[in-house]
């Protein structure tokens, strides 16, 4: 599989070389892999750290910025970051009024964040916590790792991210982030397998006519394989998988999402699909994001996201947010 | 327990020569790790020990504690700092928690080693929520830990066969139990990887320049 | 090559469907199609309207909004769209102080777009045009079709809907739109060809370790074909090839894009290649933007656009702009 | 010129079952045009044209003109109005200033439509600023329309191997211009379409219904 890399080893750093460059309003720690607003500590506001492993861009980097988050700390591909990179970025956007930490269920990131949590309270930073696990296609989830992080995590970001703009307490805004994440639930599909610069190749074999459904975002195979499907079919499949899982009574905010290497023409044109049956299934969809914003790296398929609103999470949605992906308002 | 000698006095030394076999032996099964991961997982848990031991080498290069507590002890907040993912925490906390249990003796056996690195093994399963027969790393170093009480060979060997009898279970835990059923018939790699570990323990025990009963 | 699509006949239906959904700003006019801003046509500013065929997106419909185009027309996947997509445009965003249509130099556009002005001014529409022409990689020009379009039309887009919002008359939007326009220079390459839907499989062959050098955003081969190449080689050779053909004195915008299937990861890593060989050569840049922006369906590849700028055009790049793929300022 | 009788009377019938013939062979070739263009193109001109020709036979099939002008006028405009790209401007101005060149003729013969053909020509020529051997559509319609002076056997003949012999040429104009030298060895998608609606008009010519001497 052909890359736009140097060398594998050097993948992570270039890219946040080369976010340093488009983006003056970061500050970017190439060195300790930190990206934090530039502004921080905003005085009197908490903030908002996430992190991941990288290969899910714009997740996290491009979303640090006024609105959204403090901090992102970004990962090797696939590989959860490590705790030294959450405590010198809780230390950079800490104003005193303590830092959400936003953490996708994945084995490796929740127990890093749980050291750096540790380790940044012992510095004497407030730090709470959230967990976002809205992936419905892993069940059983009693005998599995969980659920895992995957689309929801935007919802909890920008959402969190304007509680904290508001200048809620700590307390608040992570209660508020909670919400979102247990509202949130997500369903995707590949249509390829992914290629990680280590290992250089497709992470499993997806031959021309099947597809996987109820993948992840780390090049995983999904639970299940199937002969391909069309645009409908897969809006039909992945929004009953949600709905079955959380029928929502109020309005949600839509989100669909590419994993990395599909079209924005057929993106648009499977987010008619999935209207068209959220609105068979009355579903009121109150906004809707289109786009790749978490990702795979190479990976062809999508994601569909919904979240459960209420009119203050709609409010805190549509508050101006200005980050390298996410920018409105204001 | 100890039916058997508890052999040679493991020094400081020692377990710098182990870990810095384990970079090398990491470096040299990498893509197989990688490989294993891609099947099951996400296809880095290669190049993650790689990164993890390779920067082990280098601060035992450079700054060699005195003690077999303080090398191990080192090396796990260095594979805490540089690794990530899951295998970072739980390798780390694997040698920090047997390199505490050990002190600041300057020497230890077999025995105590065993004894440590049971303790070790305990904060890993504590740590991840693990137990046995989940598809994991610990389904080679329990029963590594365990053999340990009477021989590196035997560890080595119960290692191994615990990596091995992984191939048909389910995951229950990590990200190959996303997969369900799909997980069954691969080999875990963080099982794979910690039998590697332990048969290297076994291979610098047997070479050892120390003297001592050996087995 | 799986697709998600429903048919290949209805992908430009089904994506315009999707980005009526997706975007209430934007009127989206599914059956005639045309996407025009919502407040068109706006008193007193003149109109700047775009198209081409489509799979270029977010080019061009993700650029209408207030600060760039007043209107799209979206043509069949790489076909140019038909001259009464373009009048109809022309005809809902002219508030009377007429309208600039934006170009791509191809032979289809150009001759579309021409058929269009006569029948536009037929309806008593005052009609300016602007061609594109910015890809270094088509040489000999005078004995070719000229010089493709390419990234460079972000760069218009943008500028000529600064200047229209300002309220600058046509003709001085116009003499604007050329200047950036001749001052745009863009080189692409892809590690991939391109999948149409109409066709199901890859336009042409492209081993593993080798790319394409000089392409364009049609899935047609490039000038040469090499030995696959690092992120840093291919900067440098595409720094190379353009400023061979314009040294710029001052400033420059830079577009650092992805043909549509390059994970965002790897795109800024070749930013910062792409960032160092301009600094060797001494070329200061002013702006930059990292992204998918100007694609080419699922190929994998990247393109580098310079824009030489004077404080007048970046202030007008600076302007504020509000449409779903470019959001800043206000 | 006409050495030759100039055949049967052509109505706007007949122009109506050529255009007709021409999108069910369009329908037939559409993936050959398109293989065709992706070698040297963007691999769209079967599609293209198999969406201009069904809107032109159905426009036709709903409304059919009286007269042969207004068919290829009416069929020219509905080019143009739907396909996009190069070949709809050219295909529709071709025919539309065909359509115009026949004024409102009832009937018109061979010597006519040749006459008008050319004039048509022309104007894709002037048009797309193309000359014959630039590897376009022209390679194939100026031949074609030299020999329809003659016979419409000979027009067919002519176009296609116009079209044939448009492979060895570097092309100048359009998309495959991009390509430079590696446009060299391909057979142009547009002359090969011309030759297509050519050979459909022989064919059509050679069963026609009404008397004329044919050819
Ligand atoms: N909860 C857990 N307890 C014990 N070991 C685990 C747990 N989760 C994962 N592992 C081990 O970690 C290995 C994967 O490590 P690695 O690939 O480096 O991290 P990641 O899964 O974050 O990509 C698995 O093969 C498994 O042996
Ligand atoms: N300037 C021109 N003059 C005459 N014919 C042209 C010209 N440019 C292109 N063509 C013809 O058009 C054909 C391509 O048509 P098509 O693929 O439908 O349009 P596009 O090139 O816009 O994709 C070429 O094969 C060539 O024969
Ligand atoms: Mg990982
Ligand atoms: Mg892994
Ligand atoms: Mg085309
Ligand atoms: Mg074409």
């Amino acid at each position: 599989m052909k890359m736009l890399i140097n060398v594998p080893e050097t993948v992570v750093a270039d890219a946040l070389r080369g976010m340093a460059a488009a983006h003056p309003d970061l500050s970017v720690d190439v060195e300790n892999r930190v990206v934090v607003r530039r502004d921080a500590p905003v005085a009197g506001k908490v903030g908002i750290v996430s992190g991941g492993g990288s290969g899910h861009e714009p997740l996290h980097g491009g979303f640090v910025g006024p609105g959204m988050l403090s901090a992102a700390c970004p990962g090797e591909v696939f590989t959860s970051p490590v705790p030294d990179q959450m405590v010198r970025a809780a230390a950079a956007v800490d104003s005193g009024s303590g830092v959400l930490f936003v953490v996708k269920n994945y084995t490796g990131d929740v127990l890093n964040f749980d050291m750096a949590a540790e380790l940044a309270e012992d510095e004497g930073i407030q730090v709470a916590k959230v967990l976002v696990h809205d992936d419905v296609a892993v069940t059983d989830s009693l005998f599995t790792a969980g659920r895992r992080g995957t689309g929801g995590t935007l919802f909890v970001e920008k959402i969190a991210g304007a509680a904290a703009d508001e200048g809620m307490p700590l307390e608040r805004v992570e209660t508020i982030a909670r919400q979102v994440s247990e509202a949130s639930r997500s369903f995707g599909v590949a249509l390829t397998a992914v290629s990680t610069p280590a290992k250089g190749s497709p992470t499993f074999d997806l031959p021309e006519g099947e597809l996987e459904l109820g993948i992840g975002i780390h090049g995983e195979p999904g639970r299940e394989r199937r002969a391909m499907m069309t645009s409908r079919e897969i809006a039909d499949f992945a929004v009953a998988a949600i709905l079955e899982d959380l029928q929502p009574r109020g309005p949600v905010l839509a989100l669909v999402n590419g994993m990395g290497a599909t079209p924005l023409l057929e993106l648009y044109g499977f987010n008619a699909e999935v209207q068209r049956v959220l609105g068979e299934r009355g579903v009121t969809v109150a906004r809707t994001l289109v786009g790749n914003y978490v990702t795979s790296l190479d990976m062809a398929g999508c994601s569909v996201t919904l979240c459960e609103v209420d009119d203050d999470l709609l409010r805190l949605w549509d508050a101006p947010v200005s980050t390298p992906a996410l920018r409105w308002g204001r | 327990m100890a039916e058997q000698e508890s052999g040679q006095a493991l020094d400081a030394a020692f377990f710098i020569r182990w870990l810095t076999a384990c970079a090398a032996a990491v470096e040299r099964e990498a893509s197989r790790l990688t490989d294993l991961d891609a099947a099951i997982g996400d296809a880095d848990h290669g190049s993650n020990l790689q990164r993890g031991f390779r920067a082990v080498a280098e601060v035992l290069a450079k700054d060699a504690p005195a003690t077999p507590g303080a090398v191990l002890t080192l090396a796990g907040r260095q594979l805490i700092s540089t690794v990530g993912g899951a295998s970072g925490p739980l390798y780390g906390t694997l040698l920090r928690r047997t390199g505490k249990a050990l002190g600041d003796a300057a020497e230890v056996d077999r025995a105590a080693l065993a004894d440590a690195l049971g303790q070790g093994v305990a904060a890993v399963a504590q740590l991840g929520g693990a137990a046995k027969g989940d598809k994991t790393m610990l389904d080679a170093l329990e029963p590594a830990v365990d053999a340990l009480a009477t021989s590196y060979e035997g560890a080595a060997r119960a290692a191994e066969e615990g990596a091995v009898a992984t191939t048909p279970l389910l995951a229950r835990k990590g990200r190959a139990s996303y997969l369900g059923e799909r997980s069954i018939d691969h080999q875990d790699p963080g099982a794979t990887s910690a039998a590697l570990l332990v048969t290297t323990l076994a291979e610098i025990a047997g070479q050892a320049p120390a003297a001592g009963s050996g087995q």
